[in-house]
């Protein structure tokens, strides 16, 4: 199965061949052999090449991983997705960039808009207090602010949506 | 001595004091929160009592409830931790006349050190240095050139009304003096309506170095060396050690008197840090005294052998000082490194969430205070720190190559952590080469964000077939569990032989 | 120095070396057997190699497969840890003429410390006393008796055709000797169809007391003072401290000069430890020498402040030692026990299982070097040795305290092991005098079996409680899971205010 | 409910009241409160009367329970048991003494004794060799050997039953 691995500006090709439990993964530079075992829900003890790796997933997104410690964003695309996107396709969810979501649970203590506000990317939006903190949270882009979901005063789980600019 | 100790607090600093109350045979006893009922504390402590609702102020903040449960579980005093109530005054204040011991300083120091103006003018009483500067806010330019002189350039302009750099201008030479004021004037006025200005001394390449000491109620004050704590973010220590990389022996020695003074003007007793600010010509001058132990207090401990917290509670009993100042040695070093439950590659977010594994560093020289256990929820209602890990050598060098392999091996799954950024810290070669300042992040921060997301193709790879592999999985509903199948079957012969050892 | 080296070991003291390793820049290799394919040492390591089937004969104690492996990874020494290969001169010689360092003394020092008798002839050719004695049996009641009267009362006449007590008779003068040997030779000549007996002074109130060695290749030879093992269980030891509570500053002198000259008696290189045996008077006997790291090294490192594989590791790479006799001091005082996966309830039966929960202790002093993780399959293939938890303190008082408290934290779900059996020990008052000798555990068993029996109403009442909802949960299959449900809603406010530290 | 808890020559009588999530112990000395939270599978923070415990219940045995590390052996019987102890009826299973079963899983090396052999209590029956040790299993009981269910060579699996003295 073709893959490929972005991270950054980084692009790695490849091809993964599965057998029992055991996975080569083919590379321009060569193949490798490529062993995870569960260890944890979550990590995994890896062997590649015998090169030892203790390995983290994280449940709640596909494009982190964590290698001995060191957080990875990365991307993989398999086959279809890369096919699509030689056809000039991109089938990869477009994120709405203007979503502003509380990353964790939280205490919202000032909003510093109104809907209808232009914003420019990198103005504090709005005021949030969590583990002892008062975190700044900023605009990820320009534009106007579309719908406020929350008010002052109001607590959010991770995820609420808060503000939304268009 | 006492025989039952209560600890108000939670999380490491908490499990921190009740192991050296079981360590001197006094009982402990936990308070919690309805977010903490199975927190490490609670689950280490002999007695355990609810005081409220998740958020400290309903809680580890309720002083009177705190109060309660002392009272009814018999408790002869109390441990206030850091933070919390540790510098309240009217909380040591209460204690002390219910009857049971407060362990920290009298009331009447916490005062004094606990305002910082007050604290300043207190020490301009004595011998110590402060940071010269205009004790009021002045207007008129020749004035300010005057006392400007007075201090010696490069002195700082600053704004009387506000703060965030708005207003303030750095001044090298008496040239350029009256421009930068009425530009720092205009500047205030139009930011905050105020356009009064202070005139401090400019601190060149500043460190902030501060001081352990221990002073009894007989009258005897010590101290027990310095510690280097310049790297900081947003004015939050990172990595602390001893001895600083930056003062010589002399220097030591003239901090450490000018620390006991210090202590002595405000008649303090217990356990507590001078923190000075030190500047590129080793010119030291007062910043504040906490009056309280300090989260950095392993690292004077490791190079010197005592348990802060067990001369805590001895003072607070009563007893004399076991060691004079000339028994406090240096030996070796010591490096602690501050472990968040923060999100280094997103600005240092909070991170939340139940930790799926762990693996905490050991081993020669390593020691890590915390207060974290697999399985266990992070919750948002308290300080992000999971504990602090701190190595000690025989010197700097094998204590930072110590300390990077600790955190290389420090694994925490389920939540994102500073171990990393930790790591990027102690591997970069200003911070190796030792005499760093308190600019030091702010000089660094893009070559260390760099170090922590550039990942190499064969971590790629690794990461990639790992996701692979985990995605598969998920799929098909069959998680490969650890092979330990071959325990169960396939067995042939134990090696023989008596073990040799 | 070295770039690469592999580690033919497994469990603690793998880790253990690969830590010093990782800490000196140098790469670590591990090899491991179908049981230990997600062992603590495989995540560690930065290479791992499967090299057999679980039973050690199939994977760590073939030396041809480590061999392959250390050649495939460009692995430029190896380090054999302490049992398995560590004591193996064939493989020293291969891995030698494979030209590859071995990282222990020359096979030929192996060979001479390795067989008892060997040893003991080349010790007579020192000044280094052995256990006096005769060399060959002797059947002659007369004879017999004029050795017993060179040696001096009270002898031990031992069966020269087996063990296990039998033939063995002390004998306190010379009047009940002809009898004495002529009873030991009618039981002897029952037992095992050999009358034969040798005579050999006894010890009495024995301590078994060794001695640290490091020797470099530039004929350097240092001793790091002693270590006192006579808290045995069947030979095996449980606890070792050091300094000794037993012997004085005189003896230490003397003793060090013994061990270092029985190193150099076989031109020893690298570390080692010399066995002796003291007896209540202050004399003391070499008993033997271990020529590889001892497991309880640590105890040495706690108070030198030295790192002994790292000494090792140098030493094997051709540099000198860096630190001389006259430096080594004793800084407090440092205890280990060994935690066994062992069930002290039933004879210490070997106990295995899953890892259900792990809370391994920490803090001031506390060092833990394991090999566990909670998850993790203990498997009945290898010696049941989970790790060794070592604490340090300025005196033994504190270190015993220390310990106690370190062990009372210290808990292992899912299996038995030995850490309240170690609590008993550290508890016991003729432990806690000091001057206990290698009879402590036979004289004192039934009292320290007791100890851990002995549960108060009070435990008795939770014990059954906890058992009542453990199983009335199981019935209605609804487990209370960890309270974490205020994490996810009943927000309210949080705490305001900077961090205060 | 009533119930009785037994460990070597200790009886204690209690009566445990259920309420929500918390359980009241009524003793001769008093009522005790107390609350088991599970904080891994087989282990419970336990709080009773405000004193803190950490409790591991033993999956394979519900006669040993292991509070602050120290492990406990006990009987818990309910009221219908106690009831029928008071009819002279005992309804507890009675286990079979004689026989013997592998505590860990390991090599059997050498047995001592063939069907029809008289044993005494404390006899070494047989050899079976674990984690790197010889260990020796005496009878528990004395009579005579009525099956040997393994023979020498043979690996068994922990609870296998070995041998069997009637």
């Amino acid at each position: 199965m073709k893959y490929e691995i972005n991270a950054g500006e980084k692009a790695l090709e490849l091809d993964f061949q599965t057998q029992d439990n055991r996975l080569t993964i083919r590379t321009e530079s060569g193949d490798l052999d490529f062993e995870a075992i569960r260890i944890q829900p979550g990590s995994y003890s890896v062997l590649m090449n015998n090169r030892s790796f203790v390995v983290g997933v994280c449940s709640e997104s596909d494009q982190r991983v964590n290698v001995n410690g060191t957080p990875v964003e990365l991307e993989l695309l398999d086959a279809v997705h890369l096919h699509l996107r030689e056809l000039g396709w991109d089938t990869v969810p477009e994120v709405k960039a203007g979503l502003v979501c509380a990353q964790i649970p939280g205490l919202i203590t000032k909003i510093f808009h109104q809907t209808g506000d232009e914003v420019n990317e990198g103005d504090p939006i709005f005021l949030m207090e969590a583990m002892k903190m008062e975190n700044e949270i900023k605009a990820p882009v320009s534009g106007s602010i579309l719908k406020i979901s929350v008010q002052e005063g109001q607590t959010v789980d991770k995820g609420t949506t808060v503000i939304e600019i268009g | 001595m006492f025989k039952k100790i209560l600890v108000a607090n939670r999380g490491e600093i908490a499990l921190r004091v009740m192991r050296t109350c079981r360590e001197m045979g006094i009982e402990t006893v936990a308070v919690f929160s309805e977010a903490d009922r199975t927190a490490p504390h609670v689950l280490f402590a002999d007695e355990a009592y609810l005081i409220g609702a998740a958020p400290s102020s309903e809680s580890y903040l309720r002083y009177d409830r705190i109060l309660e449960v002392a009272r009814d579980s018999h408790t002869d005093a109390i441990h206030p931790g850091y933070g919390f109530l540790s510098e309240n005054t009217d909380f040591a204040k209460e204690v002390t006349e219910a009857g049971i011991v407060f362990i920290g300083p009298p009331a009447e120091a916490i005062k004094t050190m606990g305002d910082k103006t007050m604290a300043r003018q207190s020490m301009l009483q004595t011998e110590v240095p402060v940071v010269p500067g205009t004790e009021e806010p002045i207007e008129d330019v020749d004035q300010a050139l005057q006392v400007a002189i007075e201090i010696g350039f490069p002195v700082l302009i600053k704004a009387a009304g506000g703060g965030g750099g708005k207003g303030m201008r750095i001044v090298e030479s008496a040239d350029t003096f009256g421009d930068a004021v009425a530009k720092a004037q205009r500047e205030s006025q139009s930011a905050f309506g105020d356009g009064r200005v202070y005139i401090e001394k400019y601190l060149e390449e500043p460190h902030h170095i501060e001081f352990q000491i221990l002073a009894d109620q007989h009258g005897n004050i010590i101290h027990l060396n310095e510690r280097e704590c310049s790297i900081q973010r947003r004015y939050q220590k990172v990595i602390e050690e001893s001895p600083s990389p930056f003062i010589n022996a002399e220097l030591r020695e003239k901090m450490g008197v000018a620390a006991v003074e210090t202590a002595r003007s405000c008649d303090y007793v217990g356990a507590g840090t001078v923190e000075f600010l030190v500047d590129k010509h080793h010119n030291f001058y007062f910043l504040e005294m906490n009056t309280r132990l300090q989260v950095e207090h392993p690292v004077t401990e490791m190079i010197t052998g005592t348990d802060l917290v067990a001369e805590q509670i001895r003072i607070a009993a009563g007893q004399p000082l076991t060691i004079e100042q000339d028994q406090i040695t240096i030996t070796g070093h010591a490096v602690e490194c501050r472990i968040y439950a923060e999100d280094a590659a997103q600005d240092f977010t909070p991170s939340t969430g139940k930790i799926s594994m762990l693996q905490i560093p050991d081993g020669t020289g390593t020691r890590f205070d915390g207060s974290i256990r697999q399985g266990m929820e992070i919750t948002p209602y308290y300080d992000p720190l999971l504990g602090k890990l701190i190595c000690w050598a025989t010197d700097r060098e094998s204590a930072l190559n110590r300390s990077e392999r600790a955190l290389r091996e420090f694994y925490i799954g389920g939540i994102e952590t500073t171990i990393q950024f930790c790591r990027a810290v102690i591997r970069h070669p200003v911070f190796r080469k030792g005499p760093y300042d308190t600019h030091f992040y702010a000089n660094h921060k893009a070559q260390l964000h760099e170090e922590l997301s550039n990942a190499s193709d064969e971590v790629l790879l690794v990461a990639g077939a790992t996701l692979f592999q985990h995605i598969e999985k998920l799929k098909h509903g069959s998680q490969t569990e650890e092979s330990n199948t071959s325990a169960k079957s396939g067995w042939v012969t134990v090696q023989q032989g008596r073990a040799h050892r």
